[in-house]
């Protein structure tokens, strides 16, 4: 199970990340890539259990008795679903401040890009952005909460 | 002349004013406050007394969307009863400021009566139907606060809450009654419109539009209620004599100008506009009932305000009855016997208090030849209590003579069983006499009081009750001064056409009314010496049975309705989740079955499964499934199988050509399986014993929801060949163009529906912050 | 200036974000999130000044989120009946969340309190803007989340068990409710409100055949009426509002109770009501969505007002009887709707303006008496009837607030309530002299032993626990100032409601307008007749 | 129109309904999942379903190619957004058992009273 873990954690992590950048174009986008990567994680704690997932990935000691609420790892996903949440209210309002409306996307294809000749960089992605820190926020901390109870 | 806009308010205005400014008052005059609010009283009595004579009808805009206005009448029958509840308002503060001497949360006491005469002088002056409303549930109020003054006694509170529910329940029915008159002024006057006296101008219209809607009777009846509830009138007369417990001020006003006479004023403002047979069958007979009524109880009562109380019951009938009849003399027995019984009742009332005060008893047994040391009280009580039995020379004779002269013409025009409306009115009479004598004894005959000494009532305390028994003697004697001042407008405006008015005594020749009042008062005296005995069989009726008993029945519906009540809630909210389920479910499985039934919504023609023969199969595998979650052993077993359901359902997006969903459908799956495993591992394993009726019942519900769902998809779900809509067309034609992405179901959700993905982030956070919650207030505990 | 139609929910949702972002320092928190409530009010009120009802205003009003055209993109409707609504929201979100701020302990709004009000309060602004049913359906969500986690706040026995109750009805409602909308969008191949009645009052120029509908919005009539806390749909409502926080339940009864019912007429008034499509089944007839809507809603209402008005009777706390009480009112509320389903012209006008001022009053005055409650239970630390007494005595002040509140439920003139009253006997009288018959007086009677149910819960109250002695737990406790203050304010309005009614009629009849005519809904949305179809 | 999806979904909702009517807190929450799948799966029969090919599923060839005819990407996005707001209240509903189950010592919901 570890050894799985092992190979199948950093696989699944660039799978989501990738599935999180092709999103606009290919099946994918920030909801999939942060479940994906929420998976990830999950499979360290499921193999490791909570302890390694907590203290051993992001380098802190666990102390379940002093509760939940002031979990350090806990703190970092929560702040990852405010960031999230912030980036999609702060691109609802950016649409509206360059003269869009509230939620206005938009798009610029750059060429003569080396490699890729073209690339497109769409607003839409800052908004999955969010999506995606919201996701891998929020369902972290339910997963690790859940867990820890 | 018409009357001042500016001058009627500022009557109105000044006591309302008056009550918001009494914490001030209160704080410079201390316990004279009550003779600062008599000083109000006299204001708004010499404001309106300037109005005399000149009638008409003033506005001023409130909500002209609805056309509803402060709009004023000043005629003769108002101002008959404004001036009656501010005049006597005068003596009340004035002998309240003496009485409530030493007692507590006199604040309150003083806005509140202060709120109670404005509210009077409203309900009086007002010609608008929703300020008539206003007004009188404003009485209502008030008199709640002022029955209910000693807040800490318990019979305070039941009578308070009494007085509330039956005269504001009564007012529900005045303001339906209200909408009726409202509803037929839409005919009649072409308008929406609340004015009354212009309905009252086109009594004719009204009625027929009333009588075109069928809604004659259902005004008359809805009115009647209300008045009834008001004014004490069989069966709803029970909260009078509980009133009692406010301080006898209270009650003496309550019961001579004010409130209890609110009823009756209204049904004579409105008797120009709806009398006819239904109007005096229905009136004619309430009020010769609760006349007898009344007066049986008054002569069983054992307490002075109970009697009082009564006899208040029974000459409100008497005035309603007036106004029932037809015949001129019953609008003049109504409006007349509104300023005699005033006259007579209140300074009764205030006689009543001061033997609490000075002989410290209400109980008519124990007290007797109290007239040596009250002479004044005594002589006072003498005058009203006469003018009460109806004995010659007195005011309230006059009165009631009027209503037997009306009752008798009655009975003579009718025939028939019409004969009992004067023979009833006799009857009734014989008692008024009787209770009258009953209520005098306590000055005469030997000496009996709960104290040795009587002392003598401070001045304050006699001056109020003295000058209304001089308002009686001098009503007595030249009776026709009162009519031409104010009865005689009175009877005009309660009354269709002018109908001329006198008052002769003595009177020229013997009539059958004058023989009427020689069998009552021949009567009352000659049962005087048996009182007791009246009294005890009038006793042993009355307690015979919950229903007759005053009260008796109101008790028992406000039992059984707190008894239901009780129940109510624990009986539909068991707690149980699925009685909740059921409910819900077979709710909303019969409506929409029966939507599709009701439109006739029909099936499409069925052509084979309707899906590709691959799809067929994920979705057969799917269902097999979804029925193997019940029958899952165990927790872990469904669990599983509840995700195979999850993993089928994600092939069936690959086949449904949704590949979006079906990634989505798999991660989130198996994050769900995990969460439920993670959280399992920590429940019990539970088994209900399965009983084989609630599992057939429980398939049966299930199967017509099962149905419902079934029939919905089949009759919506679009023929595959069918064309895309136009919105999906668009999204795909528009997804590259406008969103810069080539799949469009993200497009659709970040660019085309992206605030559809902004509220289920929100979603996702609340369900992230929820788990914190539950987790850190299960530390914290209810410190609610 | 459409800016403004969005402005609610951007600051709603700006509220949520900026709960999160200080949440470290939770004095700055609760001055925020207080701020935030008042920035919000602020916002509705220049907005519905601006937009529906200043001199110059359009009356309503259209927003096209991310710029797309309706029907592609989602629109949010700025218009008379959503402007009353968020009005109302406005009034009770500002009072509760200041009651927040100075009622729940410092401790316990930490626990994300502030974040999850603005959510709920978000949800409700998001239900009332949107022209989009799937969107609807989606702030639905949001708010209901919110409120699970409400109820569940002070995780005991009960709010746990309450919690789940609610819960679990409110999933399967969801599940419903994504039935209707689905349905009606392969229906009518549309999700936009303002485009599905265009197509529904003219199905052939769509090529829709509009039977189905509605059984199908029969789905999201149950789904509403949930929300509403209906009969036989009001099973979580008991539990729940006693449970929550106080503050948290004068949102739900002022606030989120509402969403339920403007749902029903936003849904069948303004978007199903043009659908010409034969009704006939069980003697009920008629030719639109309306005729089928009329004899279920009554039903519903008369339910509600004997089972909430039985039910306060004889409850052992203060919450529980209004609890049971805002089962009743709103009774009272979506009575008059069903009139106006089964009338036409004015008195259907008349009879949703009655709906509206009574869910007005229903508002101010419940969220005022549940707001009261809390006090109670603050200063005395029990809200038990039997045990309080004589606070007359102890808090005048406190007990004029609560006097008020009661007495507009009663409906006694000039608060707000007696005009909720008023209009609601008025058309119920009106529908009977239309069409009597013995379901009008059915329904004028159970609206007569409702109100006659009130006066018989509010009076012992009143009496119960602010007149008598004073109690032990009465003696020497304190009201606290701060409440009193935010008690008082929504007195006033209740008393302000009610004596300067002018404006309010006129107001609740724009939104009356609004709810009913399609077409200038249809004119908002689609300002150039907009779109293929 | 289609028989074997109106099956399921009807199908599906009678299990789910009766997980709902069961005591037992677990299993009221698997009718909760089973109801919510099944009304995704409604979702996708109002996109109407076509045998799968490549075109149908609605992600374009590349900017500025010719559009094909897709599968309704209409109901895709509302079942995705509706699976989302699903996970959220099962996962919801789940941490919520847990503590409803702690707080009443017992998954049998009819055995919790109710008060007030």
């Amino acid at each position: 199970m570890k050894t799985t873990a092992r190979i199948a954690v950093p696989i699944i992590l660039v799978l989501a990340v990738s599935l999180f950048f092709q999103g606009h174009n290919l099946p994918g986008g920030g909801f999939i890539g942060g479940v994906l990567t929420t998976t990830a994680f999950v499979l360290v704690y499921v193999a490791y259990g909570l302890d390694y997932l907590e203290a051993g990935v992001l380098d802190r000691e666990v102390d379940p008795g002093t509760g939940i609420f002031e979990h350090r790892s806990v703190t970092a996903y929560r702040r990852t679903f405010v960031l999230g949440l912030t980036i999609v209210v702060g691109s609802g309002l950016a649409g509206l401040l360059l003269g869009g409306s509230f939620l206005a996307q938009d798009y610029v294809i750059l060429h003569d890009v080396p490699i890729y000749h073209e690339v497109e960089l769409a607003s839409a992605l800052v908004f999955d952005l969010g999506v995606y820190l919201v996701v891998v926020g929020g369902l972290l901390t339910i997963l690790s909460v859940v867990g820890a109870e | 002349m018409s009357p001042e806009l500016s001058v009627v308010t500022t009557a109105i205005a000044l006591p309302f004013v008056g009550a918001a400014a009494t914490p001030l008052i209160y704080r410079w005059f201390g316990e004279r406050t009550g003779y600062a609010a008599a000083a109000l009283a006299l204001v708004s009595f010499g404001l309106l007394a300037t109005q005399l004579g000149e009638y008409g009808t003033v506005a001023a805009p409130w909500i002209p969307s609805i056309g509803v206005a402060l709009r004023f009448t000043v005629d003769g029958w108002a101002l008959l009863f404004a001036l009656l509840a501010s005049g006597i308002g005068v003596l009340v503060f004035t002998y309240s400021a003496a009485y409530m001497h030493g007692g507590h949360n006199l604040q309150r006491y003083y806005a509140a009566l202060l709120a109670f005469m404005g509210s009077i002088l409203g309900v009086a002056l007002a010609a608008d139907l929703v300020v008539v409303f206003l007004f009188w549930e404003l009485t209502s109020l008030a008199s709640f606060v002022l029955i209910g003054h000693h807040t800490t006694d318990g019979e305070s509170r039941y009578a308070a809450r009494m007085a509330m529910l039956v005269t504001v329940g009564g007012g529900l029915c005045l303001l339906a009654g209200l909408l009726v008159l409202s509803i037929a002024a839409r005919q009649a006057l072409g308008t929406a419109s609340f004015d009354l006296a212009t309905m009252l101008a086109n009594d004719e219209a009204m009625r027929s539009a009333l009588r075109d809607q069928g809604l004659f009777v259902p005004a008359l009846v809805l009115i009647a209620i209300a008045a009834a509830a008001k004014s004490a009138q069989v069966p709803l007369h029970f909260w009078l004599p509980n009133a009692m417990v406010a301080p006898t001020p209270v009650s003496a006003f309550l019961h001579s100008a004010t409130m209890v006479k609110v009823g009756v004023y209204f049904v004579g403002r409105l008797r120009p506009l709806l009398s006819g047979p239904e109007w005096t069958l229905l009136f004619a007979t309430l009020g010769l009932v609760t006349m007898t009524v009344g007066a049986l109880l008054a002569v069983a009562s054992t307490d002075t305000k109970e009697l009082l109380a009564y006899s208040t019951a029974s000459h409100l009938g008497l005035m309603v009855a007036g106004f029932g009849f037809g015949a001129v003399a019953g609008g003049e027995a109504g409006a007349f016997h509104l300023l005699n019984h005033a006259l007579f009742k209140a300074p009764l009332f205030l006689v009543a208090g001061i033997l609490a005060h000075e002989a410290g008893s209400r109980s008519l047994d124990n007290m007797s030849g109290l007239r040596r040391e009250l002479p004044v009280t005594a002589a006072i009580a003498v005058v009203a209590g006469l003018s009460m039995a109806g004995i010659p020379p007195f005011n309230g004779f006059y009165s009631k003579e009027l209503l037997f002269e009306a009752a008798y013409e009655f009975g003579h025009e009718a025939g028939g069983l019409a004969w009992l409306y004067p023979a009833v009115a006799t009857v009734a009479s014989i008692f008024t006499v009787l209770y009258s004598l009953k209520f005098l004894a306590v000055f005469f005959g030997e000496r009996r009081a709960p104290q040795k000494t009587v002392p003598r009532p401070p001045t304050a305390l006699v001056v109020p009750p003295a000058v209304l028994a001089l308002g009686v003697l001098v009503v007595s004697a030249v009776p026709q001064f009162a009519v031409d001042l104010i009865v005689q407008g009175a009877v005009d405006a309660t009354a269709r056409g002018q109908p001329e008015f006198s008052v002769h005594f003595p009177p020229e020749h013997v009539t059958p009314p004058l023989l009427m009042s020689g069998v009552a008062i021949v009567g009352g005296v000659a049962a005087y010496p048996v009182t007791d005995r009246v009294a005890r069989a009038i006793e042993t009726v009355r307690d015979s049975t919950v229903l007759i008993r005053p009260s008796g029945w109101y008790d028992r519906a406000l039992s059984e309705t707190e008894r239901a009540g009780a129940h109510v809630g624990p009986l539909v909210h068991t707690g149980v989740l699925r009685t909740y389920v059921v409910w819900g479910l077979a709710t909303v499985s019969a409506l929409v079955l029966a939507g599709y039934v009701a439109t006739s919504a029909s099936v499409p023609a069925v052509d084979g499964l309707g899906v590709p023969l691959i799809v067929a199969l994920v979705l057969l595998i799917a269902l097999l499934a979804g029925f193997a979650v019940p029958t899952a052993p165990s927790h872990v077993a469904g669990v599983l199988t509840l995700s195979i359901l999850g993993f089928v359902l994600a092939i069936f997006y690959i086949v449904a050509s949704a590949p979006d969903l079906a990634l989505t459908q798999l991660v989130v799956e198996t994050l769900v399986l995990l969460i439920f495993l993670l959280v399992l591992q920590r429940l019990p394993e539970f088994y209900a014993d399965l009983d084989r009726f609630v599992v057939g019942r429980d398939v049966v519900l299930s199967l017509v929801v099962g149905v419902m769902a079934f029939v919905s998809t089949l009759l919506v779900s679009p023929d595959p060949a069918a064309d895309p809509t136009e919105l999906a067309r668009y999204y795909v034609t528009e997804a590259v163009p406008e969103g810069g992405g080539t799949n469009v179901v993200n497009v659709v959700l970040v660019d085309f529906r992206g605030f559809d993905t902004m509220g289920e982030l929100v979603v996702i956070t609340i369900a992230a912050v929820s788990v914190l919650v539950l987790v850190t207030m299960r530390t914290r505990g209810e410190t609610q | 200036m459409s800016f403004l139609v969005v402005a609610p929910v951007v600051v709603a949702i700006a509220g949520v974000v900026l709960a999160f972002l200080v949440s470290r320092w939770p004095r700055v928190q609760r001055a925020t999130s207080a701020a935030t409530g008042a920035v919000y009010a602020g916002t509705v009120a220049t907005a519905v000044w601006r937009l529906v009802l200043g001199p110059d205003a359009p009356g309503a009003a259209a927003y096209q989120l991310g710029g797309h055209p309706a029907p592609f993109g989602i629109t949010l409707v700025l218009d008379g009946l959503s402007a009353f609504m968020l009005v109302v929201a406005a009034v009770v979100g500002l009072a509760s969340i200041t009651f927040s701020v100075v009622f729940v302990e410092r401790d316990n709004q930490r626990v994300y309190y502030h974040p999850l009000f603005h959510c709920l309060l978000l949800g409700v602004t998001g239900a009332f803007l949107t022209g989009d049913l799937f969107n609807l359906f989606v702030w639905f969500e949001v708010m209901l989340m919110a409120s699970y986690v409400f109820v569940a706040f002070y995780g005991g026995a009960r709010h746990t068990a309450a919690a789940v109750r609610y819960l679990v009805l409110n999933v399967v409602g969801s599940a419903l409710m994504l039935l209707g909308i689905g349905g009606l969008y392969a229906v009518t191949g549309t999700l936009n409100m303002a485009d599905m009645a265009r197509r529904l009052a003219d199905p052939a120029a769509s090529g829709i055949d509009p039977a189905p509908v509605v059984g199908l919005s029969a789905l999201l009539l149950v789904v509403f009426a949930l929300k509403a806390g209906l009969v036989p749909f009001q099973f979580w409502v008991p539990a729940a509002y006693t449970t929550a926080p106080l503050p948290v339940t004068a949102m739900l009864a002022g606030v989120t109770k509402k969403v339920g019912v403007y749902a029903i007429v936003r849904l069948y008034f303004t978007v199903l009501a043009g659908a010409a499509i034969p009704v006939d089944v069980l003697g009920v007839a008629g030719d639109s969505p309306l005729s089928f809507l009329a004899p279920v809603l009554a039903a519903m209402g008369v339910a509600s007002i004997v089972v909430g008005g039985l039910g306060a009777v004889s409850r052992d706390t203060l919450e529980g009887t209004f609890a049971y009480s805002s089962v009743g009112q709103v009774g009272f509320i979506v009575v008059p709707v069903a009139i106006a389903a089964a009338s036409t012209g004015q008195l259907r006008q008349i009879a949703l303006v009655a709906a509206l001022v009574y869910a007005l009053h229903h508002s101010l005055a419940k969220s005022l008496l549940f707001l009261s409650a809390a006090a109670v239970s603050d200063a005395t630390g029990t809200n038990r009837v039997r045990d309080v007494g004589g606070l007359a005595g102890r808090s005048p002040v406190l007990a004029g607030a609560f006097f008020v509140g009661i007495l507009s439920l009663v409906g006694l003139p000039p608060l707000a309530g007696f005009f909720g009253k008023f209009f609601v006997f008025d058309v119920s009288i009106r529908w009977y002299a239309t069409a009597p018959g013995w379901a009008p007086l059915a329904v004028f009677l159970s609206l007569l032993a409702g109100a006659l149910l009130t006066i018989v819960y509010t009076t012992r109250t009143w009496t119960g626990c602010f007149w008598g002695a004073e109690t032990p737990a009465v003696e020497g406790s304190v009201v606290d100032g701060r409440q009193l203050a935010v008690l008082v304010a929504l007195a006033a309005v209740v008393v302000a409601v009610g004596v300067g009614f002018d404006p309010v009629y006129r107001f609740a009849e724009t939104a009356a307008t609004a709810a009913t005519e399609r077409g200038d809904y249809v004119e908002v949305v689609f300002p150039d007749g907009g779109g293929a179809a | 129109m289609s028989v074997a999806l109106a099956a399921v979904v009807g199908g599906l909702f009678a299990v789910g309904t009766f997980l709902l009517l069961r005591r037992n807190l677990v299993r009221v929450v698997w009718g909760i999942a089973v109801i919510t799948q099944a009304a995704n799966v409604y979702l996708i029969a109002m996109g109407g379903v076509q045998a799968p090919t490549h075109d149908l599923v609605p992600v374009l060839e590349g900017h500025g190619s010719e559009v094909p005819q897709t599968a309704d990407p209409v109901v895709q996005a509302l079942v995705l957004t509706a699976i989302v707001i699903s996970f959220g209240t099962t996962a919801l509903a789940l941490a919520l058992s847990f503590r409803a189950y702690e707080e009443n010592g017992s998954i049998d919901v009819a055995e919790w009273g109710e008060e007030g």
